[in-house]
């Protein structure tokens, strides 16, 4: 069939191909420094593996937290008339604006053994957060939170209320229409916003290295290992990168085909 | 200031009486030599596991004084030393800044006025770690004046610039220049023997697990230990 | 279950006063145009929007009363809404649309399907059972709802437009079918529509709303016997004037005289059907006493007559056989004779 | 008047307010810790009032690139049928998996000086991105489109494409339809876009040092100046990150009540 | 300017085949139920939908020919567009809407405005040239929209169901004004709509679409009297058989036999009005040549008569009086006798 429309204006694709490019080209830079001689090297250290496998564990236990948690949030944010709920709105914000490594800072002087409740945690429970795989996930979560929170509530301001009103005349509670009717109707959007927030997850650096330290096997992500191979042969830090790029995008890809799928 | 030079003890602690894991947390400067130390440590106490933190100082010192459970601390600079531990803190090694140029030396930088002259790009670590306060107090012996076109937040970040091409030159420590050989030359400058920094490393006091804690610092206070960081660049304190 | 309903709502700037009765068994139409507050009234009902002022009871139960402080929310009550476009769960077939509001009340999975099976075959969908709502058409999509909606039992049936968003040939079917469903229903049932057809066809009592307030209300063949405002006159298809009748005369408020054959007094509403109309080119002798020049002002072909648009003292409509359009010739600004006798008016008490 | 279904689910609203709980506390952590009898002599060096302008004025120059190569980036995503469109959207999320640093360092190796495209800048121009306020913007552009794009994208997803014929059939060029329906229509979402844009930029750190370096007055922004503050004051880095909280979240939220105000 | 379209259009399983011609100052209804394929007869028109086959063409000019490779978007096109749910700029005043099509095909802001300004005035609505849509009622919208089709002085005005959002109080008032305004345009014009009613009022040609074929084209009035299609025979409210005539006898397909008046040969169609079935509770001596036993099915009032559905062979419909249903006591399932007399039935070839 003749493509509809098919002439897209000029003044539209031009800076929309710039805005492409500006976002490839680093890339590609990276693509054609990366030392594809000894790459195989690079890869073969059972430290590079590990820190990946520590890299997706803890993103996706993350976003996992962040669905738990955040998704009810975006919920009162969007649905209820809660006093307050504009400054909830904005402190959601916060983490997005807060240094990372100030909010690992942050997340020690409330979860550290000496924080405000941590210090609780480690006398009543002999449990301590920092420095463990826990913490690392803890401190993604915090930082990726706002990413999913202010994706969902968008997609609930979006959808409409009145099929949550339908579900009331039929008998459901809140709760039961909430679960039943409208997380399948913002389903799209959940999803869009739990890329993001694992996406940022996966590239959290700062307040995870800050709050959780830099263990190997524990706490030991890919992009602090990233950062500790800069420190020492630059070459491999380009490698890891690529890596993690690539296991990144392959998820989202295969994640994206198999739930368009999902829905033909 | 440096910790006052101890009698390094002739031979490291008997194996006998260590177990268990011992934490270090260790600048990230420190990060390929004392992996290699706690690899060497760790064939000389079978059974006892070194679990590394490497991490800025300051980052490092934050987590220990937040409770981290760390046995023995290795800080790029007294300063963070002296917010976990007031004493027993030893200088291990110490650091020389050196100039960083590119491959060949193509401005033909061979003193420390060169790098202040207008058309040279210099780049500084920043005033607030370690290598910054070193450069500062090299320019200071110098009485000169520089302009460096950027504060690096540390000493990896400033080499980076120099091996991109990005800085015409950089000051930094011999240890990174020369672990970096490879796409950057080192220019000795007079200077720099009067802006060394010191190396300070302490067994702390809430170590879960203390005596391994002093093995490790024994250790690596020892000859042997010695020999990895000076093949690395170190001085010796 | 009775429904008795004194309803009280502001929105905005916007208020609705209606008291509503409806017995067990039969049907209310709420008539009315667009922004009258009809679907407000639903929304009153099934607990949607709490009153402002007024009380809901059904079955002796109340479930509004501000005044006390009673409010019971929608999920704890017995009332089956059919909305206006259906808001059919797009992400669930049909029979689990109905199944919802059995398994919210808590019955098992296995049980509701097979109560929903069984409704969905009522309404003469059993074959699409397994469908998604956006793989049925408009009149499949309106039966689902109207199942589901029933499903629960409700004491309370509600329908805003159940109509309104089918083609016109479906619709009479549908609006059959409908009307087999409600007669079968033993509740109450509160139906909106802006159909006076519909009304006619599926309710037992009718309540026109206009601008949140009730114009007129009693049995569907009165009201539109007996139009109270120009709005119910205009649905029904009658010339409406206010008068004051003296005898058989009767002065029009706007303006022209009528004369009707059975004697009134005072303050009358007077209507007669288009249909009553004759037209003549010359002022015609004879019997009809209401005769008045008057201005053609436009001409609407319809199936099988022509409605011709008339302003003189007073304006009316007039629906003539084609073959009279082409004998009068009639073209817009043209002036003719209108004539109306006497027995085909009727006069009745504002 | 009385609430409408005033009761919210408690499976709701707990983890809702575990969740914001969990924003808001680490925030109260570091206001706690605040060394506000200091405060004031924090606060009133000069390089900190240069830095809050320069990030200021860096996110904002950012946000505004982002808008101008983002919004038709989206828009090609969302409503053209371009080949290799699905790869492009995957490339898009590039930025947002990349450890800051690397990405720093990617753009040296594209717009450095001997950078792929650097390269020429310098020997043709004289002109050179890195340590200058332009290459911070750079760096934080780049960090934070995917942002913008992605939320625009969902809005374009969102809006009715059958209002852009409509302006099609009354003689709209494309380009034209685009400008005066489609850019109007979603509004809020670019609107919603840009502040999650111009919060990340507000916060970068690592692609910012990485490639434009730190200098005061020219390339130390907030984040920049609050980590080397830690290095050696951690006091005053608390102070400094509440300074850039403070000063966004009520950026924020007075652009929404003017946006807000607006509409009404 | 003619419009002279052969739309041959697939869209996955569905295909549009239609012939449209429309001569310069008249109108065409397309008639259909939903998913007939009007909208997307008129897509393809509008330049909205390219075609897969056959041609578009307007007052000569190619606009659309697959098979030359020739397609003119829709912004080139001389063709104005009233959508069916108008789809007006939720962020521009009317006067901006109005105004938006000179805009696009550059005309000065001042002149524009002014012109627009015009043109609401011509539609009844200077008032509310500052109101935004969404401060408009659904008839101040409709015209709107049409006042914005009609600013860019289009050769071709395509109308979708344009009265299908309206109440029906309102509708028969704003049908009225389109009819006004249509009359005024000089330009060919398509009206989509599903309403009888709406055709005849509106169109001087109707072409009936069922399933993306055409089934019936002709005059509205013709249409209505002799339809073709149960779907037109439900829509004009007639009884509809087919059958074989032998003179005045018609063997009916579905079982049953039916008298008229005229002698006839053939495959034909008969019907006749449910106003002209008489009912007994006893089988009627004397003339009607049409007696059967049926089965009372369904009864609905309407506003004057009942509506009886009835099965028996064949099946069919009866309008009688209120009087006759109590006289009758008719109930469903209640056994009947049907007459019909010869010379109200109306028989035509198929
Ligand atoms: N949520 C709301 N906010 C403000 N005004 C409202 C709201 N809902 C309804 N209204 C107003 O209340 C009045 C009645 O609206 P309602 O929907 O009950 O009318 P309706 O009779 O159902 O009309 P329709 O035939 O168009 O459905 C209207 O004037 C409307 O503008
Ligand atoms: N974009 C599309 N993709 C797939 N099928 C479509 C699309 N648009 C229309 N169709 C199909 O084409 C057929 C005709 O649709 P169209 O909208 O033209 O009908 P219509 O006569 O306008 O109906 P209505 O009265 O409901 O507006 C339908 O079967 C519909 O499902
Ligand atoms: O410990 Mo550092 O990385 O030399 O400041
Ligand atoms: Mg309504
Ligand atoms: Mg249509």
């Amino acid at each position: 069939m003749r493509a509809v429309r098919a002439r897209v204006p000029v003044a539209l694709v031009i800076p929309a191909l710039i805005g492409l490019a500006f976002l490839v080209l680093p890339l590609i830079g990276l693509v054609i420094r990366a030392p594809w001689a000894t790459l195989v090297d690079h890869l073969s250290t059972a430290e590079v593996g590990e820190a990946l496998r520590l890299s997706l564990i803890c993103a996706t236990s993350a976003t996992a937290i962040c669905l738990v948690l955040g998704v009810p949030l975006a919920w009162m944010l969007a649905r209820t008339e809660i006093p307050g709920r504009r400054i909830a709105r904005a402190f959601v914000t916060v983490p997005l604006v807060l240094p990372p490594v100030v909010g690992g800072v942050a997340l020690l002087l409330v979860f550290g053994r000496r924080g405000v409740i941590g210090q609780y945690l480690d006398s009543w429970f002999g449990f301590s957060l920092p420095f463990t795989t826990t913490g690392v996930i803890v401190a993604e979560a915090f930082v990726a939170m706002p990413f999913l929170v202010i994706a969902v509530e968008g997609a609930l301001r979006g959808a409409d209320p009145r099929f949550e009103e339908a579900a009331a005349t039929l008998g459901a509670s809140r709760w039961m229409a909430f679960r039943r009717v409208t997380l399948p109707t913002v389903a799209p959007g959940i999803a869009a916003g739990a890329v993001l927030c694992w996406a940022r997850a996966l590239g959290e650096f700062g307040a995870t290295i800050t709050f959780a330290g830099n263990f190997p096997g524990t706490t030991q992500t890919m992009p602090l290992a990233v950062y500790l191979a800069l420190e020492q042969d630059p070459d491999s830090a380009t490698v890891l990168s690529l890596v993690l790029l690539v296991v990144s995008v392959a998820i989202l890809v295969s994640l994206r085909d198999r739930w368009i799928g999902a829905r033909a | 200031g440096c910790g006052a030079p101890e009698q390094p003890p002739s031979s490291p602690a008997a194996a006998g009486s260590v177990t268990g894991a011992v934490t270090v947390f260790a600048a990230a400067s420190l990060t390929e030599t004392f992996t290699q130390i706690g690899k060497d440590f760790e064939a000389g106490h079978p059974g006892v596991r070194v679990r590394f933190n490497f991490g800025g100082s300051s980052a490092l010192a934050q987590q220990i004084s937040q409770g981290a459970p760390a046995d023995v601390f290795a800080s790029a600079s007294p300063a963070n030393m002296k917010q976990v531990a007031d004493t027993g803190a030893v200088t291990f090694v110490r650091n020389k800044p050196q100039i960083a140029v590119g491959k060949g030396n193509p401005l033909k930088i061979a003193t420390l006025a060169d790098v202040t002259k207008p058309e040279v790009k210099l780049a500084l670590c920043a005033q607030q770690v370690p290598c910054g306060a070193a450069a500062t107090k090299a320019f200071e012996v110098a009485k000169l004046t520089p302009k460096p076109v950027t504060l690096e937040q540390d000493v990896k970040a400033t080499l980076t610039k120099v091996k991109l091409g990005e800085v015409d030159a950089a000051l930094v420590y011999r240890t990174d220049v020369s672990a970096a050989a490879d796409d950057i030359d080192g220019v000795d400058f007079p200077e720099a023997i009067q802006a060394v920094n010191d190396y300070p490393i302490v067994t702390l006091t809430n170590a879960p697990n203390a005596a391994g804690g002093k093995a490790f610092v024994d250790y690596v206070l020892s000859e042997k230990g010695r020999q990895v960081l000076t093949t690395a660049g170190f001085d010796a304190p | 279950m009775t429904l008795q309903a004194t309803l009280s709502v502001h929105i905005g700037s916007f208020t609705l006063a209606a008291d509503i009765g409806v017995e067990p068994g039969t049907t209310l139409a709420l008539l009315g145009p667009n922004g009258a507050g009809k679907s407000t009234a639903l929304r009153a009902l099934a607990g949607l929007r709490p009153l402002t002022g007024g009380v809901v009871e059904l079955g002796g139960r109340t479930l509004d009363d501000p005044a006390r402080g009673v409010f019971v929310p929608p999920e704890q009550r017995s009332v089956g809404v059919v909305f206006q476009d259906y808001l059919l769960f797009g992400h669930l077939s049909a029979v689990d649309n109905v199944a919802f509001g059995l398994r919210a009340r808590g019955m098992r999975k296995r049980e509701a399907n097979t109560a929903a099976a069984e409704w969905l075959d009522r309404v003469g969908l059993a074959a699409q059972a397994r469908h998604k709502p956006r793989q049925l058409s408009g009149g499949q999509a309106q039966r689902v709802a109207l199942a589901r909606a029933l499903a629960i039992r409700p004491d309370l049936l509600l329908l805003d437009e159940p109509l309104a968003a089918l083609d016109a040939a479906t619709r009479i079917q549908i609006r059959a079918q409908l009307r087999k469903h409600l007669d079968e229903y033993d509740g109450a049932t509160v139906l909106v529509t802006h159909d006076p057809l519909d009304a006619m066809v599926l309710a037992d009592r009718l309540l026109v709303v206009e601008n949140g307030t009730v114009v007129q209300a009693g049995a569907p063949a009165e009201i539109a016997k007996r139009p109270r405002t120009d709005y119910i006159a205009a649905l029904v298809g009658l010339n409406l004037y206010r008068g004051t009748a003296d005898g058989v005369t009767i002065k029009l408020n706007d303006g022209g005289v009528l004369t009707t054959a059975h004697p009134m007094e005072g303050a009358v509403f007077v209507t007669f059907p288009p249909n009553a109309v004759s037209l003549h080119k010359t002022r015609p002798d004879g019997s009809p006493r209401n005769t008045w020049l008057a201005e053609v002002a436009g001409i609407e072909q319809h199936a099988d007559t022509v409605r011709v648009r008339l302003n003189g003292i007073p304006d009316l409509l007039a629906d003539v056989t084609t073959a009279a359009v082409a004998e009068l010739s009639l073209t817009p600004g043209q002036q003719v004779w209108v004539t109306v006798k006497a027995t085909e008016t009727n006069a009745y008490p504002i």
